[in-house]
C-alpha cells in the first residue's frame, strides 16, 4: 500500500470492496474512492449507506488505512447507535455516499521527537495509517486501552503491522488493568528525545492525557470526537471552545473543519481542569 | 433557436419581484454556511442562489452543543444563530462570493426592530448582495426571532422597517408555528415584502430517556428535513392563495419531484435545507429531475407550474 | 410481595381523573376501529385502553378515495371520520367489546354543539363506556372537527357543553395546528375537562407531481406517525406546564423509548396510532420496554415518572 | 405441496426462505408462514421488510401458492413503488414482517360450473393457487393478458402446473394481440355446462370483465386491488363502494376484511358503467 498526501474532498457513491469482521460491533470496511485514497492520518470521512432509510444524516469515521495505489481506505468501525450500525450492515458489493477526506490531520513530529501515541476504543483507527509515515527512528508507541480484551479488537492488526504497543484494559483482562494513563506516565520518562504526544479516543481520556502532557509540558495533540451533521463547517452541530493565541476568550469552532485534531492547550473541556 | 422555437430547452429561470435567478433553486439559510463551505463541493453558478447563514449585527457564539439530533426522517436543531456578524460579512466573505456568479440573499436577524433595519442597511449598502430574507421565525433564540414571526403585527413592523431600509427585495421567511400562515403572508405583503419565504423551523422537543434531559442542551429545536414536507407544501399552498407576491418554498426538499411539489402549489422558487449537510451535490440531480419533467410535460419555462395544482372543488 | 417491597414489579398503572387504566397504553381513534377489529391480533386485555374511531350521530360515508398516502415517516389521511354512529356502536359493537376487560374512550363527533352533547349523551348512558375523549380537532371535515379546535372560545364551548351532558370523565383532544397549545389547554381545562389527548393531527398536503393533483381525494390530510414525534413531545411538554390535569400524549409513538418521552415530558399516558397498521401487537413490546425501564431506573411506578424531565435552566 | 383451509391470520416476523428472480421487476419469494401457508385461493397477506427505513406501511401481496406441509407460501411480485421494491430486493435469509392469511377468497364453483379466471398483470398470482383446487373436470381455464411478453412472467411457471392457458398482449409479442378480453368473449360461448368467471388485474380489465359477465348474466367475481394500509379493517383506506342487495345506496366497504374478493354485480366502479 502507498500513502500519498491528502487533497480537496470529494462526495462519491461507492462500493464497499471488502468487509471484515472483528468480532461483536466491530468491523473493518474498505471502500473504493480515490481521493480519500489519499488522506492524512487523523482525516476523516462522512459515510451513509446508499438506501438510508430514515436517517438523514452521514457518520464520520476516521480513515484507518490508505491505498493510493488501488484508490482504496478502510475504516475500523465499532457500530454503537443507528447510524454506525447502517454503515456496518454493509455488504460487500453494496455502496455507500462517501464523502472525503476531510479536516485537518495530525501534524508530523520534528525529526528529534519522540511520538507517543494514546488511542482508545476505535479512537485507535487514526493511529494505524499515522504508524505508516512514521520513521522508527527516534522510536514511536502506541498505548492502546479499553475496557476488556474483547473491546481491544484491533491488537492483531496492529501487532501485524509492527507497531509497538502497549495494552491496558479497565478490567486487566487484557494487558495492563486500569486506564491507559496507567502505563503512559512511567513511560514518558524513559527513552531519549523530547516527546511529542498524539490522542483520540473518549472525552475523558484525551482530557486526562491533555492534562499530563499540560502538567509535562509535552506537545500535545487531541483527535476531538463530537457529534457531527456534515462534515463541512455548515451544520456548526460539531463546535467545540477553543481558545486562540490572540483570542480575548474562547470560540465555537466547527470540529470537522478546524480539527478535529487540535493542539490540546487551546481545547476548552466541558470537564474543565487543567490543559 | 429562438425562445420560441418548441425544440428550445425549457427555461428554469425564474423573477422574484426585481430578482432574477437562472433556475428555482436556494440553498437555505444555515445549510450552506455564507456559500464558500461548499463551494468545493458544489459549483454554486450551477444554484439559482445561496441564503447565507444568519447575520446579526455583531458575532455570535451560538447554543451549546449538542445542538443537533436525528429524529424520524427529520433533523432537530438547536445551532443559536452563531455567525460571524454582518460586517465581517460584508468585509471577508462579500468579495470572495462575488466570484463564484450567483445571487446572495443574506439572511437578516435581529434582537430588536433596529438592529434586523441596521443589519438590513449594512447588507444593501454592500455590493453583490441581492436579496433580503427577514428571519422572524428562529425558535432557538431568546429575544427576537419566532417572537417577531408569531405576531402578525411585529411581523408587519419589522418588515415595513426593513423595507424602509433597504432597496434591495425584501424577503421574511415565515415561521411554521402559527395556527393560519396566510395571516403572516398577508401581514409580510401589507409591509411591502417583495416575496415570502415559507416556512422556517417547526418548533420540537426530542428526549434522551435515560438521561431526562433534552437531547439538545438549548431544550427545544427547530425540527426540519423531509419529516416536515407535507406540513410545509400544505402552508405554500395555503400561502400561494392569499398573497400576489411571489413564495419561496423550504421544508424537506431530497429530490426533484419535492421541489415540484412545492413549485405546483404555488411557490415560484424553493430552498433547500438538511439535505445540503448530506447530500452536498444534490442540486445537480434536482435540476436535471426539473428539466426532464418540464420536457415530458411540455412546458417552455417553469414559472408556468407554478400554483397549477387542481384541487379538488 | 406488599406494593411496598422494593423488589415488586413495578406498577404501570395510571389514573386520568376518575378513570385508572391498568397500563398506560391506549390504541388512538381511528387506527384500531372500535376494538373488535383488532382483538384477534392484540389481546385487549393487555391494553390500558382503546379509543374508538370517531362517532358523530348517524352514519357517515367518509371522503372519497385515495384516503392514505405516505410520506417520510408518516402518513397522511383524509379518511373523512366514516363510522357507523353512536346508536349502531352502542347497540352491536359495545357488547360485544365488554367481554375484552380493557377501558373503553368514546371518541366523540359533531357538526355542531348540539350534537357533540348528544353524542356524549348517548355514549355515557351506555354501560361499558370508561370515558369520552371529544374529537375538536378532525383535519378531514368540512364542518366542526377543527375549526372547533383552533379557537379557544368554541373549544370551550363544546368542551363545556359535553361536560354536562355526561358523568364520565371528558378527554378533549387537541389540534396541534395551532400558535400556542397552551392557550387551547388551558381552555379545556376551565371548562371542566378532565384531561386533554394531545395531539391529533398535522394538516398536510402532498401532491401527485405527474397529474398535479394533491394524492388524497379530499385534497388536504392529517400528518401521523414518527415525522411528527418531536412536535408531539413538545406540544406535551407545553401543555403539561400549562394545566394541572392529566395530558394523553400521541404523535408517532412506535417503541418503548418514545412512549418515555411523552411520559417524562409530562404526559400521564400515551396512545399509539399509526403504528397499528403496520405493527398490530406493539403493545407487548412497549410495555415489556417500559417495565425494563422502570426496573432499570429504580422507579416503583410509571406515574413517578410523569413530568421529570429536567429541563436547562 | 398441500393445500388446507384458511385460519385466523398472524403476525410473524418470518424469513425469506427462497428467491427467484422472473427477469425485470418480477420475483418469485417463498416465506416461512405457518398460518398464511394454509391461505386460500385470493386471500393475501401485508409484507414488509423486518427493516422499512422511512417507509412506515406495509404492502398487500395476493398468495401465489402455498406449502401447508413445510409451512411456506410463495408470492408473485412485481416492484412498482417503493413498498414492493423494498419486499423485491429481500435476499434469502434476511427477514419480513407478515400479517396473513388476510381478506376473502374466491367461492368454489359449483361442481357443474366452468371456471373461466382471467388474470392481467400481477393479478393472475392468485389463479395459480386457485387451480389446485380446482377439479379438471368441468374444464377450468386461465386467460393471461400483459402488455408484451415481457409482462407476462409467469407464463412459464404456469404452463409447469399444466394450467390451460390463453395469452394475450397488447402489442401482440405474445399469444392474441390486443386485451384479454378479446379471446375471452368467444371462448365463453364454447364448451359445455355454465360458466363461472373469476377476474383479478388492472381496474379497467376488471370492468371490462364485469360487464361482459353483467350482459351474458354469467356469474362472476373479481378481486379488487385498492391501495391498503393495514389490511385489518381499522385504516379505512382501502374502501370500495358496494352495493349491497338489501340497501338503499351504495356504501364504502373495506377490501381488506370485506373483499378483496367481490361478486361483481356488487361492485359499483368508478368508471360507472354497467356491471
Ligand atoms: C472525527 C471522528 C472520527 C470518528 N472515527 C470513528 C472511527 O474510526 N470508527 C468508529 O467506529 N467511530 C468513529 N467515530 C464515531 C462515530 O462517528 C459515531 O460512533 C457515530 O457517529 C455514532 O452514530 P450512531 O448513529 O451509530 O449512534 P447514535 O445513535 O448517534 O449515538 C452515538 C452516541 O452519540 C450520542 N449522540 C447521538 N446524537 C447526538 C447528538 N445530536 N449530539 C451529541 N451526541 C449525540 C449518543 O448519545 C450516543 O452516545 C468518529 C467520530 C468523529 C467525530
Ligand atoms: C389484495 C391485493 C393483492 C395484491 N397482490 C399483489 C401480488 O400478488 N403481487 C404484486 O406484485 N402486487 C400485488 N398487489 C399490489 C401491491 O400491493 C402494490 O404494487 C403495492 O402496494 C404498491 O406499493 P409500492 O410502494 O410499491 O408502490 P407505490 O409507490 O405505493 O405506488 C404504487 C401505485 O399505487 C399508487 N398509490 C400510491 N399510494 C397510493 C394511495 N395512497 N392511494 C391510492 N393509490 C396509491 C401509486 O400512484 C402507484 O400507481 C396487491 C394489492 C392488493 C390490494
Ligand atoms: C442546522 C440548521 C440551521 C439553520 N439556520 C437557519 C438560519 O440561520 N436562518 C434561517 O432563516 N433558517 C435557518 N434554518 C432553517 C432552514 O433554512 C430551513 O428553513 C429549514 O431547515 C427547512 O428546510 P429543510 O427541511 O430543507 O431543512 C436552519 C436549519 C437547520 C437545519
Ligand atoms: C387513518 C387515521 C384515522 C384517524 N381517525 C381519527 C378519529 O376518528 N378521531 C380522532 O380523534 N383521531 C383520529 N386520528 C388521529 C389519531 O388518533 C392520532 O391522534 C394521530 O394519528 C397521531 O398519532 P400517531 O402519530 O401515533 O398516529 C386518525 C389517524 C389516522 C392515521
Ligand atoms: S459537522 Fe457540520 S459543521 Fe462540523
Ligand atoms: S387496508 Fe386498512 S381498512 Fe383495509
Amino acid at each position: 500500500m502507498t500513502v500519498a498526501s491528502g487533497g480537496p474532498p470529494l462526495d462519491r457513491l461507492c462500493a464497499l470492496v471488502k468487509r471484515e469482521s472483528l468480532g461483536g460491533a466491530y468491523a473493518l470496511l474498505t471502500f473504493e474512492h480515490e481521493e480519500v485514497s489519499r488522506a492524512l492520518a487523523g482525516q476523516f470521512a462522512m459515510i451513509q449507506p446508499e438506501i438510508s432509510g430514515d436517517l438523514l444524516l452521514r457518520r464520520p469515521f476516521s480513515i484507518m488505512d490508505v491505498d493510493s495505489a488501488t484508490g482504496r481506505f478502510t475504516i475500523f468501525l465499532k457500530a454503537v447507535g443507528a447510524g454506525s450500525k447502517a454503515v456496518f450492515d454493509l455488504r460487500a458489493g453494496e455502496r455507500a455516499r462517501v464523502l472525503g477526506p476531510l479536516g485537518h490531520g495530525f501534524s508530523l513530529p520534528a525529526a528529534s521527537e519522540r511520538v507517543v501515541m494514546v488511542g482508545g476504543g476505535y479512537g485507535v483507527a487514526p493511529f494505524a495509517l499515522f504508524s505508516r509515515v512514521l520513521k522508527p527512528s527516534p522510536p514511536f508507541h502506541l498505548f492502546y486501552g479499553g475496557r476488556s480484551a474483547a473491546e481491544l479488537p484491533l491488537v492483531r492488526e496492529l501487532e501485524r503491522r509492527g507497531i509497538p504497543l502497549t495494552l491496558s484494559t479497565d478490567d486487566g483482562t487484557r494487558g495492563e488493568k486500569g486506564r491507559v494513563t496507567g502505563p503512559l506516565v512511567p513511560a514518558l520518562s524513559v527513552g531519549e528525545g523530547t516527546v511529542r504526544l498524539y490522542a483520540c479516543g473518549p472525552e475523558a481520556m484525551m482530557h486526562a492525557v491533555a492534562g499530563i502532557a499540560a502538567e509535562r509540558e509535552i506537545p500535545c495533540e487531541v483527535s476531538l470526537d463530537p457529534w457531527m451533521g456534515c462534515g463541512i463547517g455548515t451544520c456548526l452541530g460539531c463546535v467545540v471552545k477553543i481558545q486562540e493565541p490572540g483570542e480575548g476568550r474562547p470560540r465555537n469552532r466547527p470540529a470537522c473543519t478546524e480539527g478535529p485534531v487540535f493542539d490540546s492547550r487551546r481545547v476548552i473541556w466541558p470537564q474543565g481542569g487543567p490543559a | 433557436m429562438t425562445p420560441d422555437d418548441p425544440a428550445a430547452a425549457p427555461s428554469l429561470g425564474v423573477r422574484i419581484g426585481a430578482l432574477t435567478l437562472k433556475n428555482p433553486l436556494l440553498a437555505a439559510s444555515g445549510t450552506c454556511g455564507y456559500g464558500l463551505e461548499i463551494a468545493h463541493l458544489v459549483d454554486l453558478s450551477t444554484l439559482g442562489g445561496i441564503v447565507t447563514k444568519g447575520l446579526y449585527l455583531a458575532a455570535r457564539d451560538g447554543c451549546e452543543v449538542p445542538r443537533i439530533a436525528e429524529t424520524p426522517a427529520g433533523l432537530l436543531n438547536a445551532i443559536g444563530l452563531q455567525g460571524i456578524g454582518i460586517r465581517a460579512f460584508v468585509e471577508s466573505v462579500l468579495p470572495r462570493l462575488q466570484a463564484h456568479n450567483t445571487a446572495v440573499i443574506v439572511n437578516v436577524c435581529g434582537e430588536t426592530i433596529e438592529e434586523y433595519a441596521e443589519v438590513a442597511r449594512l447588507a444593501s449598502q454592500a455590493p453583490g448582495v441581492h436579496a433580503l430574507e427577514i428571519n422572524i421565525s428562529c425558535p432557538n433564540v431568546k429575544t427576537g426571532g419566532i417572537a417577531f414571526g408569531t405576531d402578525p403585527v411585529m411581523t408587519h413592523d419589522v418588515v415595513a422597517a426593513v423595507r424602509r431600509a433597504s432597496r434591495l427585495p425584501v424577503i421574511p421567511k415565515l415561521s411554521p408555528n402559527v395556527t393560519d400562515i396566510t395571516v403572516f403572508a398577508r401581514a409580510c405583503e401589507e409591509a411591502g415584502a417583495d416575496a415570502v419565504s415559507c416556512v422556517n423551523t417547526f418548533l420540537g422537543l426530542a428526549i434522551d430517556v435515560e438521561s431526562r434531559k433534552p437531547k439538545l442542551a438549548f431544550g427545544t429545536g427547530g425540527l426540519s428535513g423531509p419529516a416536515i414536507r407535507p406540513l410545509a407544501v400544505r402552508m405554500t399552498w395555503q400561502a400561494a392563495r392569499a398573497v400576489k407576491i411571489p413564495i419561496i418554498g423550504i421544508g424537506g426538499i431530497a429530490a426533484a419531484n419535492d421541489a415540484l411539489e412545492f413549485l405546483i402549489a404555488g411557490a415560484t422558487a424553493v430552498q433547500v435545507g438538511t439535505l445540503n449537510f448530506s447530500r452536498p451535490n444534490i442540486y445537480a440531480e434536482i435540476e436535471a429531475g426539473l428539466r426532464d419533467y418540464l420536457t415530458r410535460h411540455d412546458l417552455k419555462n417553469i414559472q408556468a407550474l407554478s400554483g397549477t395544482l387542481q384541487y379538488p372543488r
